[in-house]
């Protein structure tokens, strides 16, 4: 095709520094699969977090497991969120209380009704699917900002309706259950069986969540977030398409809930305010939202930061400075890393992965 | 000269008994707070070949296309071949094989080249959510067929050498390339094209000519084409429809429109002698 | 499955105490809205740091320290964790109904829990015999307010009550209160209808306040003590409706409650109290506030003497002062501790109204005495004899 | 029959405070492209202001004439330093940027004048008239008269004066602004403090109803958020109008709704907003942007 | 008296370099065409201008340095530009986006604010019927007319237009190229136009530069470069010699 003249400047990002080669064989760029790097990176995470999970309590407590139990079931709420902030293009104000329903299914299944466990995570998966599901469904008519400004009656509402339904809930008590013990024979604590737990339960979420945006429908998301009339254009359906996504994305955040309520043993209505719903999002941001790697490193900003002054305090202003260093240290990773944290660990990674493949070409070539 | 659209199908059905339109129009008006944007317009799209509509600035064109596509909603009837689009939403209409590209290119500014274009894709795979998410057999398939049609469709359209680059990176005329082999990847029936040349040099655009025939041609597609260049669709066009105003002023073969008194007043001015 | 591994590698024995010292953890709102409570935990730092000066309790000195929890039971029970399984306290001081989150866990933990609140939910010994509130339950207040009201026909003819209370447990224990004061009158006198809750953030009543009026309401009572209540008294006083006012004892601070209504409008309200009001001119000459008002202004680092909550605070922490010296020699434990609370029997404080004394019920409340106030425009004035919900047959 | 009457009103009192803080903003919306979290805390911030100034002696109105100057300044420095960083940035990342400013200025209130309760005298006195069998305290009235004026003085600037074109401008679409002269960074930083000012109004008249402390606008600024999204947040009066009718509608349903109450008064505002929306999704008031391809 | 000087000007985005080096110059009250292919650089030359793109180099306004000056300064001086793609305020109305325009005019000229508009209307009458709609339902075309109309009513010393032809029926582009040039006698009005159509532009403006890679690969008056068959094959298309398609 002659008419197929290539322009000088715009090149593929790799080869921006170097000088036009218009290539008349032109390879596809690798296709986004988990590629070798990738899969290396996720394995090694995995073993070493593997290796955290196994340690004996002089090298982890039993608190520590505790706290790393509030960032994994963070984590995964996180990166429920994360489809709607960083894919669907819409805010959600209320995945706080999706968290609470999640946490509190649990409770009253495994409080009230017996079930194990593990079944009920389940059902607060499900339930999440399904209230989600509704909550989309103004997504119907609106997008963005009025959407999320509507969840946010979710997060407002749900505290003083558990409350109110105490006969289901417990009411202001809440709910307790007993302690999530390891198998028996395993040599175990249960915070640190928890943790087992829930690392796997994150692992095998963002593996899922991922895939199904890498392909047609991270497509079709990016298209209708970008402009709805383009990706209708494309026989996008948009609106089902956002109901889906939200019911998805709540599922997840209530499966995180439902893990959060195993780890803390006890919910109560104001476990689940407005405020919660607030940390998921800043989480969502400074983690990066478009990334399940920022949505771990966002969880652990909400759970540490605001604790980091120490976390014991004398003179009565601590308390407030810890905010405003809160405040401060959300500012400033949103100014130098506006796509969030995970940037960073990208850029990381990818010198890390540059210098390897560097030496081991050096080492080649030196054979 | 009007060209009643009864007598306009008519003449057609002579020409080719067996081929039905695949698209017709019948007497389709939209207004927006009173002015009437389209008025009663009728005309067929011969299956098949390039067909133009033209007319000055404002005349109603885009809003044509916009119907068609279902983002408005006017009165009257338009049907794919025979089939009316009463009623369907703009995404059910695209499923049906109507491809489109935008006034203003449209793209999905944050994501790469290739991307972009196998979202055309879309409508041709199936595969569902779940299916995606432990990477059936079936998924992965699809995927890899569509990158293969995307690269064919990017070659066509010169673009494969920037299947990684950001398409908010490319400047004007080529985001119109990334728009067509875009619509290209959707295997569409009909599609609707507007303005794909404006912001193109003169001699591209007729090198661009050249390959929406062939394009038609090789597809089966069929082009219905919004184009002020009038070197460009008098070249390509099978058919012209011209519009003023709303309303449909003459439709026929290029040779017939060139040379009518009312087009050339309200449109072509002393461009028609070039 | 080794379940607790902190158990079995710390080995027995109390965690937190050695010869030297005892380790008390806290856990308050330094910040958020509820941030004005953090007084309290001062001036229990302020009492601990005042009673180490004296020597420690029984020789060893305590080490008390607290955390923030923004009155976030998530935070708190972070707060919980790390007091009891790092930081390794033998007691946990904390405030708020966000209680109710971390009492199954300090129970199981075995670490006695003191809470600054006055939900009933912290009476339950049997269930949960680590977790001691330190204020009255809520209901008793309401049941000897209530009481009072319905023997005082000459003040009161003809009560109709209405109640505003905060959305939490406080309602709860107060309409449970009041009910048992009405006795079979309950349904006429405080219909369903006249029991209105309000989030702790709503600061404008009038809605509430106009609703009470219509169904045409003459004693009120109210619970909340936030700026909503205050904003009520206002606004009561301006349009001129001669409701009777009764305010909870926590919203009984002149300076915290009444003051911000301006005290010209809060004549003639109603109150209960347990504690002094350091605010309250009247205590000015008072040898229990004198006191109390030289630890704080020694050892408060900022706190604010005036303010009930740090009143509130000291008293807590002589609570536990005495229940630890009480223990004397003996092997300090958790169960000394619990033994040593529920034995607390006539102990002195510098902080409650004159006449009460402490003295460890069923419940694990050493609180039992109220003493009913009428506000003149300057100063709370008492009406009405002490009231013992013991003697007077409310609790046990 | 009066008690409905003496509800709407009352209704309409809190709703005045909804009104205002929305339409500020709205105004930060409409230039800045942000939710602003923290319109609320900035309020409050001018609220203590004022009270600084009065319990020094201060006569309340030149206390507040004083307040809203030092509060534009405030909001067009909070722009200048905190919101320019993130200029153009996703709706999502602004609205970050506001709560960590919530966060932080919320702590900021609680650091320079404490966390306890103070009171602001109200400057119309304690008196209350009838008006057709209600009541209504003098400050209800006075409250509701001043933001009544800001608002309309407020939406007269956009919609008549250059400056407010220039602004309006600037917000839409900055690159063309710019192209015609327009400073845009001195015009977002404008709309800030304009904004913040609409807000003070708020925080200052309404600080004798509401109590003065760090937490005194929380609940106002949700209800000025569901407000705004009534009324659309394109649209400076419906934000207005949804602030009076949220105000009025949480009070008759908490009132007549059998089981709904003062704790779940929030439900009816909601329900109302959702039905608004289904029927017209850019707001009561917004308008539809026309969609081109 | 030369009114801009653009020497040695690099231009860049994002790192990624558009301009290598561009020299060419405008005096007062003279119509010069940008002439090239997609992605020549027509458009980032005229955001140099204007200031809406970082460079090196130096940008020299009448007898000013500007380089690196904010947009809006720039734009003070009296440079109009109407940007690719219309920059439509989509969501004000016809007339609110011409009084911005009228609004970016030196404080000399106000008065003439009234005849300036009817001159406009004159031109595009379109406008003056929609003035109430809003700005963003307009056609393509009706868009373009805008933004021409609105450059033109901040009474610049120098307008910078990219691709004036862009989605106009040809009628309107002749009839537009025509207004612009009485415009620049009458207001000794300088005009830079970025253009594709090489043939159309090189019969209204005085001169030329062909711009090709981000560099000027030829330049010259407007009559030369319609004579110079070596530059027209090389970088204006055959087709613009006039020859039948
Ligand atoms: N959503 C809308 N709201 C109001 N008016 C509209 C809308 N869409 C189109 N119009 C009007 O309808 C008329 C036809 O517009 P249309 O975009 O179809 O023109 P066109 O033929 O494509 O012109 P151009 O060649 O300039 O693109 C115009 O006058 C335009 O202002
Ligand atoms: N926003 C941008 N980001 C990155 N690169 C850009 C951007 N805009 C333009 N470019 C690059 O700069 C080069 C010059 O582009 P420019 O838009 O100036 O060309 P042009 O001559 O105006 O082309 P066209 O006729 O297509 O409008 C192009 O190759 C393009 O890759
Ligand atoms: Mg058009
Ligand atoms: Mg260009």
């Amino acid at each position: 095709m002659s008419g197929a003249r290539t322009p000088a400047v715009v090149r593929p990002p790799a080869e921006r520094d170097s000088e036009i080669t218009v290539s008349t064989s032109h390879a596809l760029p690798p296709a986004p699969r988990v590629g070798l790097r990738t899969a290396w990176w996720t394995a090694a995470l995995a073993v070493v977090l593997l290796l955290a999970a196994l340690a004996p309590a002089s090298v982890i407590s039993d608190f520590q497991f505790f706290q790393l139990n509030r960032v994994v079931t963070f984590a995964i709420a996180i990166g429920g969120l994360n489809l709607l902030l960083g894919w669907a293009g819409t805010i959600s104000a209320g995945h706080g209380a999706l968290f609470g329903i999640g946490a509190y299914t649990t409770a009253i299944l495994v409080a009230d009704h017996g079930v194990p466990w593990p079944l009920a995570v389940l059902a607060s998966l499900v339930v999440g699917l399904v209230v989600g599901a509704l909550l989309g469904l103004p997504a119907l008519r609106l997008g963005g900002m009025n959407l999320g400004l509507i969840t946010l009656a979710i997060a407002l509402l749900l505290p003083p309706l558990l409350t109110r339904l105490d006969w289901l809930t417990g009411g202001p008590f809440g709910k307790t259950t007993p302690r999530v013990e390891a198998p028996p024979g395993l040599p175990f604590s249960s915070p640190q069986w928890l943790f087992l737990v829930n690392l796997v339960v994150l692992a095998v979420v963002f593996w899922l969540l991922s895939n199904m945006l890498r392909g047609r429908m991270g497509r079709a998301l990016d298209a209708a977030a970008s402009s709805r009339v383009m990706a209708a254009a494309h026989a996008i359906p948009t609106n089902r398409i956002t109901v889906a996504v939200f019911a998805v994305s709540a599922a997840v955040a209530a499966l995180g809930g439902a893990l959060f309520h195993l780890t803390t043993r006890t919910s109560t209505p104001d476990s689940f305010t407005f405020l919660l719903s607030i940390s998921l999002i800043a989480g969502a941001v400074v983690g990066g939202s478009r990334s399940f790697v920022g949505a771990i490193i966002g969880a652990a900003f909400v759970v540490f930061v605001p604790e980091s002054l120490g976390g014991f305090v004398d003179p009565a202003a601590a308390g407030q400075w810890q905010q405003v260093v809160y405040a401060a240290a959300l500012l400033l990773v949103i100014y130098f890393f506006p796509r969030g944290l995970a940037g960073l660990v990208r850029q990381a990674r990818n010198r890390l992965v540059r210098r390897s493949s560097t030496n081991a070409r050096s080492q080649e070539e030196q054979s | 000269m009007t060209a009643p659209p009864s007598a306009a199908s008519t003449g057609r059905t002579d020409d080719s008994a067996q081929q039905r339109p695949v698209l017709s129009i019948r007497d389709l008006s939209i207004t927006f707070s009173g002015l009437r944007a389209l008025d009663g317009v009728s005309f067929d799209v011969p299956t098949g070949g390039v067909t133009a509509v033209i007319g000055p600035n404002g005349a109603g064109k885009t809003t044509l296309f916009n119907c068609i596509s279902g983002i408005y909603r006017g009165e009257g009837d338009i049907e794919l071949a025979g089939e009316s689009l009463e009623g369907k939403s703009p995404h059910a209409r695209a499923a049906l094989g109507i491809a489109r590209t935008f006034q203003t290119p449209t793209l999905i500014e944050d994501d790469t080249v290739l991307a972009n274009v196998m979202l055309g894709g879309f409508s041709q795979t199936r595969a569902g959510l779940l299916s995606h998410m432990v990477l059936t057999l079936r998924s992965r398939r699809e995927e890899t067929d569509l990158r293969e049609r995307s690269a064919e469709a990017m070659d066509l359209m010169g673009l494969l050498p920037l299947a990684a680059a950001r398409a908010a990176d490319l400047p004007h005329g080529l985001r119109r390339r990334v728009e067509l082999a875009r619509a290209l990847v959707a295997q569409p029936r009909l599609v609707l094209l507007d303005e794909p040349a404006a912001g193109i040099s003169h001699t591209e655009a007729l090198e661009f000519a050249d390959l929406l025939t062939g394009l038609a041609e090789r597809s089966g597609a069929t082009l219905l084409l919004v184009e002020h260049s009038v070197a460009l669709v008098m070249r390509v066009a099978r058919r012209i429809a011209v519009l003023d105003f709303g309303k449909l002023v003459v439709e026929g073969e290029p040779s017939l429109v060139r040379q009518d008194p009312r087009v050339l007043a309200a449109y072509l001015g002393d461009e028609a002698e070039s | 499955g080794g379940s607790d591994r902190r158990e079995a590698e710390s080995g027995g024995g109390a965690q937190g105490v050695t010869d030297e010292a005892i380790k008390i953890g806290g856990s308050f709102p330094f910040s958020g809205p509820y941030a004005v409570f953090s007084n309290a935990s001062q001036a229990i730092a302020a009492c601990f740091a005042a009673a180490n000066e004296d020597g420690g309790v029984n020789g060893r000195q305590i080490e008390y320290t607290a955390a923030d929890d923004a009155y976030d039971p998530a935070r708190l029970t972070a707060n919980a964790r790390e007091a009891v399984e790092q930081e390794q306290v033998a007691a946990f001081i904390s405030f708020g109904g966000t209680n109710v989150a971390i009492q199954p866990y300090m129970n199981e933990s075995q670490v006695p829990h003191i809470v600054l609140a006055g939900n009933a939910e912290f009476s339950r010994v049997d269930e949960f015999p680590f977790t001691h509130a330190w204020w009255p339950d809520l209901s008793w207040e309401a049941e000897a307010v209530t009481s009072y009201v319905m023997d005082h026909p000459e003040e009161f003819p003809a009560p109709e009550i209405g109640l505003i209370s905060l959305n939490n447990t406080l309602a709860d224990s107060h309409i449970a209160g009041i009910e048992a004061g009405l006795g079979g009158d309950a349904a006429t006198v405080f219909p369903e209808e006249n029991r209105l809750r309000v989030e702790p953030t709503l600061a404008d009543w009038t809605s509430q306040l106009n609703q009470l009026q219509a169904a045409g309401v003459n004693v009120l009572y109210m619970n909340p003590g936030t700026a909503g209540q205050a904003n009520a008294i206002k606004y009561i006083d301006e349009i001129g409706w001669p409701v009777k006012v009764i305010v909870y004892s926590g919203g009984t601070s002149i300076k915290t409650n009444l003051e911000p209504a301006g005290l010209d409008a809060a004549e003639g309200i109603y109150g209960a109290a347990w504690l002094k009001d350091p605010s309250d001119s009247r205590w000015a000459d008072d040898e229990g506030i004198q006191r109390y008002r030289e630890v704080i202004e020694q050892y408060g680092e900022g706190a604010d003497p005036d303010l009930t909550f740090t009143a509130n605070g000291y008293g807590a922490c002589q609570a536990v002062l005495s229940a630890l010296e009480s223990i004397g020699d003996e092997e300090i434990t958790s169960e000394a501790f619990n033994e040593a609370w529920m034995a607390i029997d006539g102990e002195e404080s510098d902080v409650l109204v004159p006449g009460a004394d402490l003295i460890a019920g069923e419940s694990g409340r050493l609180v039992h005495d109220y003493q009913m106030l009428r506000f003149d425009g300057t100063s709370w004035e008492d009406v009405g004899e002490l009231i013992d919900v013991y003697e007077s047959g409310i609790t046990e | 029959m009066t008690e409905l009457w003496q509800q709407v009103l009352s209704g309409l009192g809190s709703g005045f405070i909804y009104a205002s803080l929305a339409l500020a903003i709205c105004l930060v919306f409409q230039g800045t492209g942000a939710v602003n979290f923290a319109q609320g805390v900035m309020a409050t911030a001018s609220a203590y202001l004022a009270w600084s100034l009065v319990s020094n002696g201060m006569n309340f109105w030149l206390a507040l004439v004083l307040v809203l100057a030092a509060s534009f300044v405030l909001g067009a420095l909070i722009e200048r330093v905190f919101i320019r960083p993130v200029e153009g940035s996703s709706p999502l990342v602004m609205l970050t940027v506001t709560v960590a400013l919530l966060i932080g200025l919320q702590a900021v209130v609680a650091l320079i004048w404490g966390d306890d309760p103070q009171q602001l005298q109200s400057p119309f006195g304690g008196g209350s008239v009838e008006v057709f069998g209600a009541r209504l305290t003098a400050q209800q009235l006075g409250a509701a008269a001043v933001v009544l004026v800001t608002l309309l003085l407020a939406g007269a600037f956009f919609r008549f004066t250059t400056l407010g074109l220039r602004m309006r401008a600037a917000a839409q679409n900055p690159a063309s602004a710019r192209l015609l002269s327009i400073d845009v960074g001195r015009m977002l930083a404008l709309g800030w403090g304009l904004a913040a000012t609409v807000g003070a109004v708020a925080g200052v008249i309404f600080a004798p109803t509401l109590g003065v402390s760090p937490a005194m606008m929380d609940s106002s600024l949700l209800l000025a958020l569901a407000a705004a999204t009534l009324g659309g947040f394109e649209s400076r009066g419906g934000a207005v109008v949804g602030g009076l009718v949220l105000g009025v509608a949480a009070n008759l349903a908490s009132r007549y709704i059998p089981g709904i109450g003062s704790d779940l008064q929030l439900v009816v505002p909601f329900a109302v907003i959702f039905l608004v929306l289904l029927l017209r999704p850019q707001g009561l008031f917004g308008r539809v942007s026309s969609v081109r391809a | 008296m030369t009114l801009l000087q653009l020497t040695g000007v690099r231009a860049a985005y994002d790192g990624v370099q558009a301009l290598h080096g561009m020299d060419l110059a405008v005096t007062g009250g003279e119509m010069v065409a940008l002439l090239g292919a997609n992605g020549a650089g027509k458009t980032t030359t005229l955001r140099a201008i204007s200031g809406t793109v970082s460079v090196e180099g130096a940008v020299v306004f009448d007898e000013r340095d500007v380089t690196g000056w904010a947009a809006h300064r720039v734009a003070r001086l009296g440079v109009g530009h109407v940007p690719e793609g219309r920059g439509t305020f989509v969501d004000l109305t016809v007339e609110e986006n011409l009084t911005l325009g009228t609004l970016a005019r030196g404080s000399r000229l106000r008065g003439q604010v009234k005849e300036d508009l009817a001159a406009v209307h004159e031109l595009f009458p379109i406008l003056r019927d929609f003035s109430r709609r809003q700005a963003g339902a307009l056609s393509g075309g009706q868009q373009q007319m805008l933004a021409i109309a609105r450059a033109i009513l901040g009474r610049p010393r120098l307008l910078l237009v990219d691709e004036p032809s862009l989605g106009l029926a040809p009628m309107v582009t002749t009839e537009i190229l025509r207004s612009l040039r009485v415009l620049q006698a009458e207001w000794q009005l300088a005009v830079l136009l970025a253009e594709q159509n090489a043939r159309r532009a090189l019969a209204v403006v005085d001169r030329a530069y062909v711009l090709e890679s981000g560099r000027v690969v030829a330049s010259g008056s407007a009559a030369e470069l319609r004579e110079n068959t070596a530059v027209q094959d090389a970088y204006l298309g055959a087709e613009q010699t006039g020859r039948p398609a």
